[in-house]
């Protein structure tokens, strides 16, 4: 009971929330309140279960809270509160009611939850389809502008679809293996793999790399983070991908472990294409949103590098990588959404000229957030990648790894275009003043990027001594 | 050829040919009509495999459930202008072949799978006591956790169809 | 003899039809009609190879599955409807703002 | 006091956050204060600190001192990298002269800035430059020098970009620093090889497991040492990636001074001084740096030849002399390299400081706008000359000294290891020609002959002329550390400077040696040699600029050969090229993808529906529109064209799972022929 109870207390806070709406009690404040309450009791929750609960099967195998587990649900718990607090203006502004955004967001960070700390095939897909279908809505929100259903259905379409060929592909896993568990499959794995778990694995793969946006699956994501609500892009761009890179790890190594021989062909394949792919598009992009949703492609293929390696670092980059992200890329998106003014303010290359004049201390932050995402040392970006690209280096993949360095190396190319029109470029009119929850998501972005740059002693440490994943 | 082989291939046919049907017929209406063939037959395929419980749910959830919502969504939206349109997207040629394609490489792999002897459900379904209880069993059981998120699953589906069918008059 | 093979490539052959259905129909509604398929599709996988090991669990994984089609029609068909007021159209073709 | 030395790079960060997070609130008085201060202070820290790590363990132990656990690299706790900092003799050296020219930069900054927009960022900028600066050269580990290392390469781009109301230098500033990301890369492959191989990143446990057994890692040893050196050449201004610093000179005067001269732009050659023990495994990756070091010192010296503004010159010469660096380096004399930084900080410097004064007085970088400064600009003249004497190689100057070292160096290793390396001392012997001909003529040019500019120069004030006089003493006595041989057993003077780097390159069996012996009379016969270049090189700039004041004899010159000083003058179109092949293809292959995302595949598909008649044609049959519009033929084909114009930019959902299932295809497919 105490490994789901941080899920049963969100659960209970967003039923709350979907409660007040029949009521009509749909005060923007309260909703905001109990919704940062109910994380903040679940965060609670989750840091007092001890070291003896985890790693253990609960509720006959189908979730098991370990480290990996354990570190991840604090991520998506932390994007979830940014993105509340980010949304404080734009939902106002829109005039959309905090109190059904608020709830469909706690219900979708239920199936992450799931998602993270499934350990069966039936378990993680009904998490992972709890989190899409409230995805679908989220990205629909913006009411009223067409672009914003537009997200809505490409991502509906796409996502129903890959989840069909998830879907069809754990079920010739279980086919091949007679068991739902993760666990259990990675037991009774036939040896050599046959026909029937190739086309399962292949065709989980795919599913899975749609999730995590790797190129060739990417094509929704650029459409849908530009369409969708700019708080919502910055909640698809960390909690959905990092709870899916929790799956996914899960999947490919505990349960396919045996077999990475096979299935590193195809990852190792997707993650080149991604990771070059997604960081030269964003080059062309003057969108800024457009061009974060390429560059966070970009970093979906770092992250499989560290899936790739099978190893210590690698896994230990893949938590470290999402954890730095978390602040970098929702810091960015709440630059750009203070910067929001008219319509789609901020989100032109342009609208950045001259910040360092008008709002120093925001430029500041934004320059923290992009030399994270570029990974330049003394930001907790380049701890991650440290252990990406050193995890790939040990575990033999050498080339992806220097293609990803040398990608990470363009990235500073695309990124810089706004550090140059920040800093160097002619000032524009005054923008005016944000509400504090914006700021304070600013702030705790910033912090955390420079803390964890200078000091990822305590978390590196954790995931360095105990074995990640329950096998 | 057996009786049960025999039932095999009729309704196999069947569902093909409403899957077909889906993806052919000219109208979305004609499309759901079509579907149905499919899923009655894919129901009827199930009780052959003795899964009796699942042919029901099928019936029941998607022959009643879903596809009722389907058609009062075609009587809301799209029943009119249809006719002058085309159909198809212009990739369909291509779309086909890659369909097959897809279609032959899953055969080329499911063909010869290493699959021993059918266990068959009896063993599972007597120490139940039916098939039903047997489904209780692992859905109640080993499945309560997905089972509750499942739950909120629907709430979620439901208040986002009533929030996204409300929404989206024009400005 | 009817095999598990047997639903395999029944299955198989629903799971490319239902997927061309995705690709080729503009019609929103029809498209979604085309995911029912490949649903079902891995419904017919599941009974067989439930029926293969002897054991329940393909069972009750259809019955999820029924479950999230469920919810996946009841939300697909929210947005359709959003969009259809919205555009006046239900092709998904037509819904194009977003490019490049 | 040696327990202090982290407040050496502390004290200037301690500066940037009060200035730069003041904005520009705080008036200009206490901005130089604060910002003089600091760097000050680290000043009279650094050189304490020295001392007492001298007095109290002697410089053959490295002194370090943890601040606290970064980064663990294993699970095992004794392979943690900390954040600490290592005094040893290599880092003693580079902070003294670091903490020295900068301080005298930032007191010339005073002046030279006091009529700028932009002073409190310039010295917040400034000062964090010198936090970088100072990390990278004491770290102790290669990953704290990789801070310090993108750190510079930061303040680089963000001062070079400091005029950002002009074009020029903001893409100047990016040039700057996407060169040094190429770089960059090859530095942060080398470190992962190194944390792969040896397990730590720290110095003193990378270069034990090194020396206690070579032979263990001689062939990743050579693979580490290009990757390093890949990464120097990125900093450091050497062929291919030299192209950003001539550009850099769009930032302030001091900035090129201090960051493009005596200071960032060195640290390629201490990275590969400190990392010695990989290039001597690898005789390969040795012979890579010296020819590359050679060629670049020709190279940019006939670069240097023809430019006219000031600021070029030097650049040129810069990356030159970088070159000469990297060549004794190469051909493993990592003192005399380091050698060469030391005294290459004070003349280079002194002659920025100087240009910049030069550019104060005449509003100007055109050399051909200026002339006869010596009787209006004394100071500035005789600093100048001084530090021209330097690095021409005039002996008692500094430059002689340590250039008349890496000479020798060079014919030594020629004569005891390769002989192809004559060649090396043949390519450097001409650069030294060339080098005491351009800055010659640049000094004919500007102090002598009539004034040829608009406006009237005046000497520039006390706070910009006493650090060039500083300098232009500095570049007359820092020589005298590192006296050759021969001289020293002459005048029973020692050669300090190469007794002290001692320890930064023990004899390791099986790695190249460091240390060359010459015959007495050899290294006498070099000597002169070298004076005789020098001196050839000044009297023809002497008999083409001064004895010539009409300059016919270069003007005959230039016109006899139009195109040879056509391509000299445009730098032998490089910069051409490479935006041409490197710059254009990365962008012509972005593009490319965006096009393939959006049109190939969808052009794919359509192709497959419009290009063959008979699926046309079957289309037609199954629907109504397409009969139709045949009929209507010209219709039909205007449509046509519009609808694959349109389709080229997509972003319908059904060519994104068209897409999908593709991919589904062709990853079971590729599993289907892997079977």
């Amino acid at each position: 009971m105490t490994v789901i109870l941080p899920a049963i207390l969100l659960a209970a806070a967003g039923l709350l929330l979907l409660l007040l709406r029949l009521v009509n009690l749909k005060r923007d404040g309260v909703a905001l309140g109990v919704a940062l309450g109910g994380l903040a009791a679940a965060a609670l929750a989750l840091a007092l279960i001890r070291p003896p609960a985890w790693g253990l099967p609960y509720f006959d195998g189908t979730v098991t809270l370990d480290p990996a587990g354990f570190f991840l649900q604090f991520v998506v718990f932390g994007a979830t509160a940014l993105v509340l607090l980010l949304s404080w203006d734009y939902i106002r502004e829109g005039g959309w009611g905090m109190t059904e955004y608020a709830a469909l967001l706690l219900l979708a960070t239920v199936g992450m939850v799931f998602l993270i700390i499934s350990t069966d095939f039936l378990s993680l897909y009904v998490g992972l389809e709890t989190m899409a279908l409230a995805s679908y809505v989220l990205a629909g929100y913006a009411r009223g502008e067409g672009r914003s259903f537009e997200a809505a259905m490409k991502y509906f379409v796409l996502g129903a679809f890959s989840s069909a060929v998830l879907l069809y592909g754990i079920s010739l896993i279980y086919g091949a293996t007679g068991t739902l568990n993760l666990i259990e499959t990675a037991r009774l794995l036939p040896t050599p793999p046959g026909k029937l778990y190739l086309a399962g694995m292949v065709m989980v793969a795919c599913g899975m790399l749609f999730k995590v946006a790797a190129v060739p699956f990417h094509l929704w994501t650029p459409d849908v983070y530009q369409g969708a609500p700019t708080p919502i892009t910055a909640f698809f761009s960390i909690g959905p991908k990092a709870a899916a890179f929790a799956a996914f790890l899960r999947i490919f190594s505990t349960a396919f472990g045996t077999t990475a021989r096979e299935w590193s062909i195809l990852l190792g394949l997707a993650c080149v294409l991604t990771m070059v792919a997604g960081n030269l598009m964003a080059i062309v992009q003057d969108n800024v949103k457009r061009m974060l949703a390429y560059s966070s492609i970009g970093s979906a293929g770092f992250v499989l590098l560290g899936l790739l390696a099978q190893n210590t670092w690698g896994a230990t980059g893949v938590l470290y990588y999402l954890f730095a992200y978390l602040f970098a890329i929702t810091g960015a998106f709440s630059v750009v959404l203070f910067l929001k003014t008219k319509e789609y303010g901020g989100e032109r290359v342009d609208d950045f000229r001259g910040l360092s004049r008008r709002h120093p201390w925001i430029a500041f932050a934004m320059l923290v957030f992009l030399l994270s995402l570029i990974g330049v040392p003394g930001t907790a970006g380049f701890v991650g990648k440290f252990f990406l690209f050193g995890g790939a280096i040990q575990g033999g993949f050498i080339l992806p790894a220097v293609i990803g360095i040398l990608m990470s190396a363009v990235s500073a190319w695309y990124f810089f275009r706004l550090v140059v029109n920040m800093y160097i470029a002619p000032e524009e009119p005054e923008t005016e003043r944000r509400g504090w929850p914006v700021v304070l998501a600013v702030g705790v972005c910033v912090a955390g990027t420079i803390l964890f740059g200078l000091w990822p002693m305590a978390v590196t440490r954790f995931l360095l001594e105990t074995p990640l994943l329950a096998r | 050829m057996t009786v049960h082989a025999l039932f095999f291939y009729l309704f196999a046919a069947l569902a093909l040919l409403g899957a077909v049907g889906v993806v052919a017929l000219r109208q979305p209406i004609q499309g759901a009509v079509s579907l149905l063939l499919t899923l009655l037959s894919v129901a009827a395929l199930f009780l052959l495999r003795g899964a009796e419980f699942l042919a029901a749910a099928q019936i029941v959830i998607y022959a009643g459930g879903i596809l009722a919502i389907f058609l009062f969504a075609i009587m809301f939206v799209a029943y009119r202008e249809e006719e002058k349109r085309r159909r198809w997207h212009p990739q369909w040629p291509a779309a086909v072949v890659l369909g097959l394609g897809l279609a032959a490489t899953l055969l080329a792999f499911l063909l010869r799978p290493a699959l021993g002897v059918p266990a068959g459900l009896g063993a599972a379904q007597a120490a139940a006591g039916g098939n039903t209880e047997a489904l209780a069993e692992v859905l109640f059981r080993t499945y309560l956790v997905p089972f509750e998120v499942i739950s909120l699953f629907l709430i979620v589906a439901m208040v986002g169809g009533i929030l996204m069918a409300s929404w989206g008059v024009k400005r | 003899m009817i095999t598990a093979t047997h639903y395999l490539v029944l299955s198989a052959c629903l799971f490319g039809i239902g997927a061309v259905g995705v690709m080729v129909r503009k019609n929103l509604i029809t498209l979604l009609l085309s995911i029912e398929l490949m649903l079902n599709a891995v419904n017919l996988n599941l009974i067989a190879f439930s029926h293969q090991w002897g054991d329940m669990l393909g069972q009750v994984f259809a019955i999820f599955v029924m479950a999230v089609a469920a919810g996946e029609a009841a939300i697909g068909l929210g947005i359709i409807t959003a969009i259809y007021r919205n555009r006046g159209t239900v092709e998904a073709d037509q819904v194009r703002g977003m490019e490049g | 006091m040696k327990e202090y030395i982290y407040l050496v790079p502390l004290f200037p960060l301690l500066g940037f956050l009060l200035i730069g997070f003041t904005w520009s609130r705080m008036p200009r008085k206490w901005v130089s204060i604060i910002g003089c201060t600091s760097v000050g202070l680290s000043t009279v820290l650094g050189f304490g600190a020295i001392i007492d790590w001298l007095l109290t363990m002697g410089s053959h132990h490295p002194f370090v001192k943890t601040l606290y656990v970064w980064l663990p690299l294993k699970t095992a706790v004794p392979l943690d990298i900390p954040f600490a900092f290592q005094l040893d003799a290599l880092s003693a050296l580079m902070v003294a002269f670091v903490t020295f020219v900068g301080f005298w930069i930032h007191i010339y900054s005073m002046g030279y800035m006091a009529h700028e927009e932009g002073y409190n960022r310039f010295f917040a900028y400034l000062n964090l430059f010198m936090f970088a600066m100072l990390t990278l050269v004491l770290a102790d580990n290669f990953l704290l020098m990789f801070v310090g290392w993108e750190g510079v390469g930061l303040c680089s781009y963000l001062l070079i970009g400091f005029y950002y109301q002009e074009k020029w230098p903001a893409d100047s500033g990016k040039k700057a620093f996407i060169v040094n990301r190429i770089g960059d890369f090859g530095f942060l492959v080398g470190i992962f090889f190194i944390a792969t191989h040896f397990g730590t990143l720290r110095y003193e446990e990378v270069f034990a497991k090194l020396q206690a057994d070579p032979g263990a890692y001689l062939g990743v040893a050579g693979i580490i040492a290009l990757c390093l050196f890949v990464g120097a050449t990125g900093k450091s201004a050497q062929l291919p990636l030299y192209v950003w610093l001539p550009d850099a000179m769009a930032g302030p005067t001091p900035v090129s001074a201090l960051i493009h001269a005596a200071t960032m732009v060195t640290a390629g050659v201490y990275m590969v001084a400190r990392c010695n023990l990989f290039f001597r495994a690898s005789p390969t990756a040795m012979a890579v740096v010296a020819v590359v070091g050679a060629l670049t010192a020709l190279f940019a010296a006939s670069m240097g030849l023809a430019q006219t503004d000031i600021k070029k010159v030097l650049a040129y010469s810069t990356i030159s002399q970088l070159g000469y660096m990297f060549l004794a380096a190469g051909v493993g004399a990592y003192a005399v390299a380091m050698f060469h930084v030391f005294t290459h900080a004070f003349f280079k410097a002194c002659l920025f400081l100087g240009s910049g004064s030069l550019i104060h007085a005449c509003h100007t970088n055109d050399i051909f706008e200026m002339g006869g400064l010596k009787k209006v600009m004394k100071t500035t003249h005789w600093t100048f000359l001084f530090s021209t004497l330097a690095i021409a190689g005039i002996p008692i100057w500094a430059g002689f000294f340590s250039k008349d070292a890496i000479l020798a160096s060079v014919f030594a290793f020629a004569q005891h290891h390769h002989g192809w390396a004559y060649l090396l001392y043949g390519l450097a012997a001409v650069t030294a020609f060339m080098t005491a001909f351009y800055m010659f003529r640049l000094y004919f040019i500007v102090f002598h002959g009539e004034y040829r500019g608009h406006g009237h120069p005046h000497e520039s004030p006390r706070s910009m002329t006493l650090p060039l006089q500083v300098l232009g003493i500095g570049s007359l006595l820092v020589g005298l550390v590192g006296v050759p041989a021969v001289i020293s057993h002459l005048f029973h003077v020692p050669n300090v400077i190469e007794k002290f780097l001692h320890p930064l390159t023990p004899e390791v069996e099986g790695l190249a040696e460091t240390t060359f012996h010459l015959s007495d009379s050899m290294e006498w016969i070099l000597i002169f040699g070298s004076i005789l270049i020098a001196c050839g090189g000044i009297a023809l700039a002497w008999w083409l600029y001064k004895a010539d004041p009409e300059w016919k004899r270069i003007k005959a010159f230039t016109a006899a050969f139009p195109r040879l000083h056509k391509t000299v003058f445009n730098k032998y179109y490089v910069d051409e090229f490479y935006d041409a092949t490197a710059v254009g293809g990365t962008i012509k292959l972005s593009k490319a993808s965006a096009a393939f995302d959006q049109g190939v595949i969808d052009g794919t598909v359509n192709g497959m529906r419009h290009a063959t008649v008979g699926t046309s044609l079957l289309s037609g049959f199954f629907d109504l529109r397409v009969v139709d519009g045949a009929v209507n033929g010209l219709a039909w084909l205007n449509k046509f064209c519009g609808d694959l114009f349109r389709r080229v930019q997509t972003g319908v959902v059904q060519n994104y799972v068209f897409v999908f299932a593709l991919g589904v295809f062709l990853s079971l497919g590729l599993y289907l022929l892997l079977k």
